[in-house]
C-alpha cells in the first residue's frame, strides 16, 4: 500500500512551531499511535488545535508532561488539571473556542472557505476582540477558517487508497480534520482491501488522506490496549 | 436530600416533554431525565455525534468510540444516526433540537444564561454550551434554586460571564417554575410548600406571579 | 407511518410567493412526483432555488409551463429553452449562483451560519453588488446563507423515523436541502422498517424530514417511469 | 479534421497528467482524455458527488442517478466514493483537486480564462465553471486555436466576461502549448507544422518563445 507509513515515520512531516490538527473527542477517536510518536519525537513549539488535551498522562496530555506544546486551541480543557496548570504557570497558551465554531472552522479550512459568521458566542467573553455583523436582524460574529500544517486523525478502517470509515462517535473531529491539514495522516484499526468499503459509507474520500499509519492499539472489552 | 430536590426538577422538566422531540441534555441534574420518561419516547442528540442515544450499555458491552457528551459509554435506539462534529452542530445551531435542557450557575431576570465560567476563575472550558444556547429552538434551564454556597441562582443581573444573548424560556427549580417574557420572569408554578414570601426571599430577581397574560399561557403551553 | 403523505397532500404546506428549495441535478435526485404536485396545485408566484430548471416539460421545466414560478435561483438554466425564453420575456426573474456558491450557501442556510466568504467568483460580473473581503491576502466575497419555506426532496429510501439515504449521485442538493426549510418534504422510491438503515450509512438524520411521500415513479432499466 | 485537433489536444494534456492524480474534466474536449490515458490511472472527480468516475455503461446497466456533470451515465471506479454537493464543493473550492482541465472561450495573456458567458447574449448558465478555477490546484485550458468563426481564443485582453481573477498555467490549442507565468505568456511547444510567424498571426496576444528562465521550465516539469 503507496501511503502506509511505519508507526512514527510520519514524524518527518512535521517541523518545530507546526500547527497540527489532532481528532477526538474525550479519548475516542484519538490518534493514540499518532500521539505516542509526537511524543517520541524531539518535536516542540507546537500548536495542536483538538477540542481536548485529552487527560493527564492519556492522549494528547503526554504532549504537555513531555512539553512538546506551545499553544492549545480547543472547546473543553478543564477535564485535564494538567493543561489547566500549564497555562497558569504560563507554559501553554490557551485559545477557547465555542465547540461548534471549532468544527465549523476547521470545516471551512478545508472546504476553501475564508471565514463565517455564527451567532454562538455573539455578546460574550468568547466574542472579545470579534467582529460582529448584523444579519437579518440577529447578531453574527465573525470567524475565520482554521487551518494547518498537518492533520493527524483516527479512524477505524482504511482501504488501501486511502478511503476512511469510523468507528460510532469516534468520527467526531476527525473528518473535518482530514481536510484542512496540508498533510493529512490517519491512523486505522484496520486496512482493508480497494472496494470493501461501499462507495456511499464511505464519510473521508481518499483523495484527503495522504499517509496510512496501522495503530498500536487494539480495542479489548471495548478500550483501547496495545497491540500485542 | 439533595437528589431528591435533582429528581423533583428532572420530573417537572418531563412535564414540558412530548414524545418524539429531539432534545440535547446538559449534564447535572438534565441527565437524569431519561430515567422519568415514563411511556415518552424522546429522540437524544449528543454533541459528539449522535441523534437517537440509548441507555448506559452493560459492563461488557462497552465501546470507547459509543459515548456520551460527557465521555461516558452509551448505546443507540433504533433508528439512530452517527454524524461528525461539524454535522452536528450544524444541527444545534441550525435550529433542528427542539428543547435544550441545561445546567445553569446563573440566570438573570430577562432568562440570560451564565453556565459555562466563574468569574475570577480559570476558563478553559467552553465546549458547547454557547452553541446549544444560540441555536436550541426551547431552552429550559434546570437548577438547584440555591448554590452550594446558598446564594440565589436566579438573579437581577449575572454577575458570571454570559453564555450568549439567548434567553432561556424556563427555569425548573426544586421549588418553582420560572417563565420568561419581553425581558421579564414569570411565578408559574411551585413545586414546593414553601410559602410564597419566603420564595421571593431566597430569589435573587423579582419575579410577577402568574403569566402576563392569560392568553399567553395557553400559547406557550401548546 | 407518522410523516407519511399521500402524494399531493403536501401542497397545504405551501402558499402563493413561498420559497422552495428542490433538491436535483439535471433530472437526477429529482422529485418529480412533489413537482407533479405542484404543477397541479393552484399555487403561483413561487422562487425556486435549484441547481436547475429541469428541461422543457421534463422535472421544474413543468413549473414553468404552468406558469407557477415567479423566480428561480440556480446555477445553470441553458439547459432549459424554456426558462432562456421566459426570462427574455420578462416572465421570470433568474439569479444565478455558482455551483459550489449555491450548495454552500444552502447548508449555511440549515446549519445557522448565517453568511461566509468565498474566493469563487471574485472579480466577476455575479460579484456585482457582492461585499468583497480580503483575507491572507486573498479576494474573497461575502455570500448570505439561503433559507426556504419548504424543501422537496428527492432520496431512494427512509425508514419509518424518516432517516433517509440516497441513490448515487441521486445525492446531490438533496442532503443539504434537507436543512435549509421551515417544512421539508422527502420523495422516496421505498420505505423501510425503522433499524434497516444502518446509523454509519444514514446521510439525512430523521430530525430533517417533516413528512415522506412515496414516489409515483418507479426506475425501469435506468430511467423512472410512472409506476403501474 | 476538427476531430483530429480535439484529440491532439487531449492527447497532449495527458501528457501533463500522472499517474493517481486527481482530475476535473470540463466539458468538450476534456471529455476525450479518459480515451487517451494508456497506462495513467486518473482519479476522476465529477462535481455532482463522485470521485472514482468510470466509462459510460453499456446500454443494460445505465443508472440515471449515476451520471456526470454533463448529464451523462457513468460507471464508478473500485474505490470510488459518493458524497453531496455541498461536500463536492468543499473538494474543489478546498484545493483538493490536482487539475483542472477546462474548456474557454478565451484566454488573456496572463492566463485569465473567459468560459462561462459571451459578451450581450443571454447569461444564465455558470454551473460549477467559477469554483473549479478558484480552486483546482493547476489549471489546463483545452481548446482549439481559433473559434469557429476564425477568431483567436487567445487575447491580449478578455473581451468576454472573466470566469475569476485565478490564472491557467497552461493552454493547449492544436498548435502549442503556452505556459503563463506572472503576468506573461510563454510558447513551451509547438504541435503542428505551422510555421512561428504564422502561428504569431492566428494568436491574438503577443508570447514569447520558451520559459522565461530554463531552471522555471524544469521546475515546472517537475
Amino acid at each position: 500500500m503507496q501511503k502506509l507509513l511505519d508507526a512514527y515515520e510520519f514524524v518527518k512531516f512535521i517541523k518545530n512551531g507546526d500547527t497540527v490538527l489532532v481528532g477526538g473527542f474525550g479519548m475516542s477517536g484519538t490518534p493514540l499511535t499518532l500521539i505516542d510518536g509526537l511524543a517520541a519525537s524531539s518535536l516542540t513549539g507546537l500548536t495542536v488545535v483538538s477540542n481536548n488535551l485529552g487527560e493527564p498522562g492519556k492522549g494528547l496530555g503526554i504532549l504537555l508532561e513531555g512539553k512538546k506544546l506551545k499553544k492549545a486551541v480547543g472547546s473543553y480543557f478543564t477535564t485535564n488539571r494538567d493543561a489547566v496548570k500549564a497555562w497558569a504557570d504560563g507554559e501553554l497558551e490557551i485559545e477557547l473556542v465555542p465547540q461548534g465554531t471549532l468544527a465549523e472552522a476547521v470545516r471551512c479550512g478545508g472546504a476553501g472557505i475564508g471565514g463565517f459568521y455564527t451567532k454562538t458566542a455573539a455578546g460574550t467573553k468568547l466574542a472579545d476582540g470579534k467582529e460582529e455583523r448584523e444579519i437579518d436582524g440577529e447578531r453574527y460574529l465573525f470567524e475565520k477558517a482554521i487551518k494547518a500544517d498537518v492533520s493527524l486523525i483516527k479512524a477505524h478502517k482504511a482501504d488501501r487508497l486511502g478511503n476512511l470509515v469510523y468507528d460510532h462517535t469516534g468520527r467526531n473531529f476527525n473528518p473535518v480534520m482530514a481536510t484542512a491539514g496540508k498533510v493529512v495522516i490517519a491512523e486505522v484499526d484496520e486496512i482493508v482491501g480497494t472496494g470493501e468499503l461501499a462507495p456511499a459509507h464511505i464519510v473521508t474520500p481518499h483523495v484527503y488522506v495522504d499517509y496510512v499509519v496501522l495503530s498500536r492499539y487494539v480495542k479489548k472489552a471495548g478500550v483501547f490496549v496495545e497491540r500485542e | 436530600m439533595n437528589e431528591n430536590r435533582r429528581i423533583t426538577i428532572a420530573k417537572r422538566i418531563v412535564q414540558e416533554l412530548e414524545s418524539g422531540q429531539t432534545v440535547n441534555l446538559g449534564v447535572g441534574i438534565p441527565t437524569l431525565i431519561p430515567d422519568y420518561l415514563d411511556d415518552k419516547q424522546l429522540v437524544l442528540q449528543s454533541e459528539n455525534g449522535l441523534l437517537g442515544m440509548g441507555p448506559t450499555p452493560p459492563p461488557g458491552q462497552v465501546n470507547m468510540d459509543l459515548i456520551s457528551a460527557s465521555k461516558d459509554p452509551i448505546t443507540m435506539e433504533t433508528g439512530a444516526s452517527l454524524f461528525d462534529s461539524s454535522a452536528s452542530f450544524a444541527m444545534i445551531r441550525g435550529g433542528h433540537i427542539d428543547v435544550a435542557v441545561l445546567g445553569a450557575l446563573q440566570v438573570d431576570r430577562t432568562g440570560e444564561i451564565a453556565n459555562w465560567a466563574v468569574p475570577g476563575a480559570t476558563i478553559l472550558g467552553v465546549g458547547g454550551a454557547m452553541d446549544l444556547v444560540a441555536g436550541a429552538n426551547k431552552i429550559i434551564v434546570a437548577t438547584l434554586h440555591s448554590s452550594k454556597h446558598g446564594e440565589p441562582k436566579l438573579v437581577e443581573e449575572l454577575t458570571y460571564p454570559t453564555s450568549g444573548i439567548r434567553k432561556a424560556d424556563l427555569v425548573v427549580t426544586e421549588h418553582a417554575v420560572f417563565r420568561f417574557e419581553e425581558g421579564s420572569m414569570y411565578l408559574v408554578e411551585q413545586l414546593s410548600d414553601l410559602p410564597l414570601d419566603e420564595l421571593q426571599e431566597i430569589t435573587g430577581a423579582p419575579f410577577q406571579v402568574g403569566l402576563r397574560e392569560p392568553d399567553k399561557q395557553e400559547e406557550a403551553a401548546e
